[in-house]
């Protein structure tokens, strides 16, 4: 009897411990350099705290130092995934300073480049999602749609990845020969592409009982963490800056502003998140075939001076990225070079809600909704 | 929608020692405020039901030489329809030897990571944050970078940067 | 040297070896289980390296079938179509560093990649490769395999404990409770058989499939549809048994870096890969051992009788009925040329599997149940570990008491 | 002396080298391992259309302890530093470098004005193959591979690299 209640005290003495454990910066589901501590008792997380900043380089910095057409490179490798929407973002946010007219064609050529890039951004941010959870195969798939994307940017600027085509007053030269064809052949059987992979993924029943009512981002709470983009659409709020506050010429198209619907669980879930950015490329594909449809003739860029100074002042512009709001904030002192250039990054703010909803869920939730608010760390650490 | 000079008018009334001029310039206009009031008028400015800023955009540092800025972008979203109703810019200047501006940390939930990103790169120090450190670069990085008096550093860990 | 003994040794060699020709017959007749003994250390090292063999054509298998399934191409320089790869790999891993992590607890940390291959690779002594090639016929044959295989659970917690790695430690705890929980419904399954043969012997079970019926013989297709969901539950079991996709959990690239064998390099960490794929293999012929009639032959083990040509008639009909899905679905019609050159090719793969001998047959369908597995593997994501859970304490388990039940039932009442 | 000096060079010895260095060239297994702009270039070549396994280095193990190559691909800022060398240490010989991309090469676009950017990763650990562009283009990253490949056929002896352990240098002439 005694050895019992011996045992019993044993037990109460028994202590358990939360285990505080590092993931990242090297760890193969927080796409790229992002460190977790993540504190957990057994497998559900009780903390975690993002440790940023691995891949800091200094873009604020060397804004300062370089001319305003310098500084359009630079912004390529933010988001690195959308390039041509960092460069529209930079090259807006500077004609919105200096007043810089833009000719039609360009405009067109901008929509058009920028809601491709939205789509191969997608497309990777889906596709790594599907790796995340554990499957191999739809990246795969989803690289290989990206790839035709990537080769029509490389007919048109050179580049795969960092394309430096956008210029302040227009984009760097006109599309070549036969471009607007290529554009047509890779969109038509793309649909079919998103429907494939919603057969292989995105109504998977594993795939639907990892994602549906995992990491709910409730609307109030995800704005209130500066959340924008999918991320927040996914939440209900329809808010979309082509549609709330069209830039460009956004105002002439049609489309949807996709928001989450909580088909297979709750609104603004992981599995919302993720379908979001779905049927979002449905929506940049009907964009990039009116701009097909409506493709003026003209110029492409408007002359400006070789030393390019904008008039004293500031703005922050912010256009709509495949990830969130891209925000530059520039202020210009009359010289050359910007005297300030602050770059609110949207993948750092959409990161900065992880330690808040992120309590009482599984180490695995945890890698899935890291997953669905598709971070990119160029952008994080700027 | 309500104009940046409307909620200047009612900051003022509000707070008429804490909120300075409303300053124009041809792109954007917005309000000074004190450093040390910025806590307060945000918080106005979140809880007021007509006002309601529930987004803060950015907080972006600028170095004004002599000063030290924060500049506020806030806007207002109306949830059920994803619409900006309105929006503001207000800036809080804190003097560079001692620069000390009240936090917004519990007022926006961004404000936290951002915040912390001005302490780290510009060297404003965020009063009443509940985790002010170095986010960006690593805890033992000396100097602000985006200051322009920054010296760009020699070595780091032993690690040659020339 | 002693040149010494060179001169005077000639005779004494000579008189020794008539001694032991003389009296060596009489020695190892009297002596019969050290000639067993000899003889059972040569086919288990035959067994040991078969097996390694397969390991290094299953990996090769795995990434050129995954590459086909995510249109590539895969290893293509060495050798034909990369073949050659199978020993490029294992090669390297060999003359790889051996790390030993100093915060790790040496001794364990060394020993587990061998506990744990010494486990998976001890169960081959129970399979039945042919009528006669079996290692050891136990009359406890099917527990043998159970208990014995649940000794690469011991290895891998010691590999995940002693590694001194949280991410490991994760992998143990998580393998620890999948691996336990998951021997319930194989055991269940696993009973349903040995209820209908009567015995626990891996022979006895395969020689109770053997029919002239061929297949129908199998216990896969014995009182429709109670086997099938016994095989069912088996083989997703035994999926999460053998840490497979959609059930690595343990070492879930994603969110556990690599799992127990984080902190394994080289011939050690390669030992786990051994086991894994040793693992596959033990389940795919424990299945086949219980389910698809073992070493027994597909067809009808009498040919050219009427069995026989129902049964491939029944099979080029359904050829043909997929070949014109086929058509339906991406070709133009009218190709029935071609159909019905494939109803002969597959009469004439029928005439042709007759003369395949038992033992391949036995891996034949073993390895088409390994397809099934990477199959899965490429194709599906990962359960968390609590759904995992779920799915084996609240429908496998479930099913497999019903169906222990029905069988239970069926055989005192219908024998 | 070494160990390396009791070995003269024979028909034997350098056919076994000659096989093993075949080996270990043609099975390469990289790291899980992004830092920038040029991991995306990294994954679009292990995918459809680029095809890393073609080469047998399709195996992107996530721990160190399992790989062969390092691929940097992208900017190594200094938090980053002292972690890529913690993660070169934790790899077993023989680990090869491969330094993907202007940033990992020598700073890259971010030489000037980057105070947090390490110029060229060099500093910290040894590099095998450097493959230049912003970012490199699959091509490059493959070309790469095969320049390594070919550098490891032609290694001297098999344990050259794993005599030098602890070495101040990984380099040296052939048949040093």
């Amino acid at each position: 009897m005694s050895g019992i209640v011996d045992q019993v005290q044993r037990q109460k003495a028994l202590k358990t411990d939360r285990m505080t454990i590092n993931m990242g910066p090297q760890h193969p589901s927080t796409h790229g350099v992002l460190r977790l501590l993540v504190t957990t008792d057994g497998e559900i997380v009780d903390h975690v705290e993002p440790v940023i900043g691995y891949l800091h380089r200094c873009k604020e910095k060397i804004a300062e130092n370089l001319p305003y057409y310098q500084f359009m490179p630079y912004t390529d490798r933010l988001d690195y995934l959308a390039g041509m929407n960092n460069n529209w973002a930079w090259a807006m946010a500077v004609e919105k300073l200096a007043g810089v007219k833009v000719p039609e064609r360009a405009e067109y050529i901008r929509v058009m480049f920028g809601e491709l890039n939205r789509i191969a951004s997608h497309l990777v941010a889906v596709g790594t999602f599907g790796l995340d959870l554990g499957t191999f195969t739809p990246v795969l798939y989803c690289f290989h749609e990206r790839e035709k994307i990537l080769d029509l940017f490389e007919a048109t600027c050179g580049a795969r990845l960092t394309y430096n085509y956008y210029r302040i007053g227009g984009v760097a030269k006109d599309l070549p020969d036969g471009l607007v064809t290529k554009i047509r052949e890779f969109l038509d059987p793309f649909e079919k592409r998103i429907d494939e992979l919603n057969t292989l993924l995105s109504e998977n029943h594993i795939f639907v009982r990892r994602t549906a009512n995992v990491g709910v981002f409730p609307p109030a709470l995800a704005l209130d963490y500066g959340v924008t983009g999918p991320s927040l659409r996914a939440s209900g709020v329809p808010h979309d800056l082509r549609r709330a506050a069209p830039y460009s010429i956004y105002d002439r198209f049609k489309f949807e502003v996709v928001v989450g619907r909580g088909e297979k669980g709750t609104v603004g879930d992981t599995w919302d998140r993720y379908d979001c950015r779905v049927r979002e490329m449905s929506e940049s594909v009907k964009i990039v075939r009116q701009c097909l449809d409506g493709l003026p003739d003209g110029e492409v860029r408007t002359k400006l001076p070789a030393v390019f100074k904008p008039p004293k002042g500031h703005v922050l512009f912010k256009a709509e990225n495949p990830k969130g709001e891209l925000g530059y904030y520039v202020v210009s002192d009359g010289s050359p070079k910007p005297s300030r250039v602050h770059i609110r990054g949207p993948s750092f703010c959409n990161l900065s809600i992880i330690p808040a909803v992120c309590r009482g869920v599984m180490l695995a939730d945890l890698v899935a909704i890291l997953g669905s608010i598709d971070i990119v760390l160029g952008e994080v650490d700027r | 929608m309500v104009t940046p000079r409307e909620i200047h008018d009612r900051l003022k009334a509000q707070f008429p020692d804490d909120v300075g001029d409303f300053v124009e310039e041809p792109v954007e206009f917005f309000s000074e405020v004190k450093p040390a009031a910025v806590g307060r008028v945000c918080a106005f400015l979140k809880e007021d039901p007509e006002l309601s800023f529930n987004y803060l955009v950015s907080i972006s540092s600028v170095d004004l030489t002599a000063n030290l800025a924060a500049v506020y972008h806030l806007e207002s979203m109306d949830l059920e329809s994803g619409r900006t109703r309105h929006a503001f810019v207000m800036r809080a200047q804190a003097p560079r030897d001692n620069p000390v501006i009240a936090s917004v940390a519990t007022v926006w939930g961004t404000a936290i990571w951002q915040e912390r990103e001005v302490y780290d790169l510009m060297g404003i120090t965020f009063e009443g944050h509940p985790d002010l450190k170095r986010i960006l670069t690593d805890d033992d990085w000396v100097g602000h970078p985006l200051r322009k008096d920054y010296v760009f550093p020699k070595t780091y860990r032993g690690i040659d940067l020339e | 040297m002693q040149p010494v003994t060179a001169s005077v040794g000639a005779p004494d060699l000579k008189d020794r070896l008539d001694v032991l020709l003389t009296y060596l017959p009489s020695f190892l007749s009297s002596h019969g289980e050290i000639v067993s003994a000899v003889f059972l250390l040569i086919v288990a090292l035959a067994v040991l390296l078969g097996v390694s063999v397969y390991v290094c054509l299953a990996v090769w298998l795995e990434r050129k079938i995954s590459a086909d399934m995510q249109d590539r191409l895969g290893p293509m320089r060495v050798g034909w179509h990369g073949v050659v790869q199978m020993l490029v790999d294992p090669v390297k891993l060999a003359l790889k560093e051996d790390l030993c992590p100093g915060a790790a607890d040496r001794p364990f940390f060394m020993l587990a990649p061998f506990v744990v291959l010494a486990a998976s690779f001890a169960t081959f002594a129970v399979m039945p490769f042919s009528a006669a090639f079996i290692l050891a016929d136990l009359d406890i044959g099917v527990l043998y395999v159970a208990s014995v295989g649940a000794g690469v659970l011991v290895g891998l917690v010691m590999a995940g404990w002693a590694s001194n790695n949280k991410w490991a430690l994760f992998s143990a705890i998580r393998t620890i409770a999948m691996l336990v929980s998951y021997e319930i419904p194989v055991g269940l399954s696993i009973v349903t058989v040995v209820m209908m043969v009567g015995s626990l012997s891996t022979q006895k079970i395969v020689l109770a499939q053997l029919s002239d019926a061929g297949m129908a013989g199998w216990h896969l297709f014995r009182f429709p549809p109670v086997f099938m969901v016994s095989f069912l539950v088996f083989f997703i079991a035994g999926l999460a048994e053998v840490n497979r996709t959609p059930f690595d959990l343990a070492e879930a690239d994603s969110e556990l870096v690599a799992g127990f064998h984080t902190e394994y390099s080289g011939m050690r960490w390669s030992f786990f890969f051994l086991a894994e794929y040793a693992d596959m293999l033990i389940v795919s012929m424990l299945g086949t051992v219980l389910y698809l009639g073992g070493w027994a032959p597909l067809t009808v083990t009498r040919p050219l009788t009427i069995d026989f040509w129902v049964f491939w008639g029944m099979a080029a009909l359904l050829a043909w009925y997929l070949h014109w899905l086929w058509t339906r679905i991406y070709l133009p019609r009218g190709e029935y040329g071609l159909i019905v050159v494939q109803t002969a090719i597959l009469i004439a793969i029928a005439l042709a599997l007759l003369v395949v001998p038992s033992l391949a047959w036995f891996l034949i369908k073993s390895l088409a149940l390994i397809f099934v597995m990477m199959w899965l593997r490429w194709t599906l994501p990962r359960p968390r570990i609590d759904q995992l859970m779920y799915l084996c304490w609240k429908v496998l388990i479930p099913v497999a008491f019903v169906n222990l039940f029905v069988v239970g039932v069926m055989r005192l009442y219908w024998r | 002396m070494t160990l390396q000096n009791r070995f003269e060079d024979n028909v034997i010895l350098t056919t076994v080298d000659a096989a093993i260095n075949y080996c270990r060239a043609s099975s390469l297994w990289p790291m899980t391992f992004g830092l920038a702009c040029c991991a995306i270039e990294m994954m679009a070549t292990g995918m459809a259309r680029y095809d890393l396994a073609r080469f047998g280095a399709e195996v992107f193990r996530p721990s160190p302890r399992q790989s062969d190559l390092m691929i940097v691909a992208g900017t190594v800022s200094l938090k980053m530093a002292t972690r890529l060398k913690t993660l070169y240490d934790q790899m077993p010989e023989p680990r090869y470098v491969m330094s993907l991309g202007s940033c990992a090469n020598r700073g890259g676009p971010y030489y000037l004005y980057g105070y947090h950017v390490l110029k060229g990763v060099d500093r910290i650990v040894p590099v095998d193959v450097y493959v230049p562009g912003c970012p490199p283009i699959p091509e490059a990253l493959l070309d790469g591979l095969m320049k390594l490949q070919a550098r490891i056929r032609e290694e001297g002896r098999h344990f050259r690299r794993l005599a030098k352990v602890g070495g101040e240098t990984q380099e040296g002439p052939k048949g040093a």
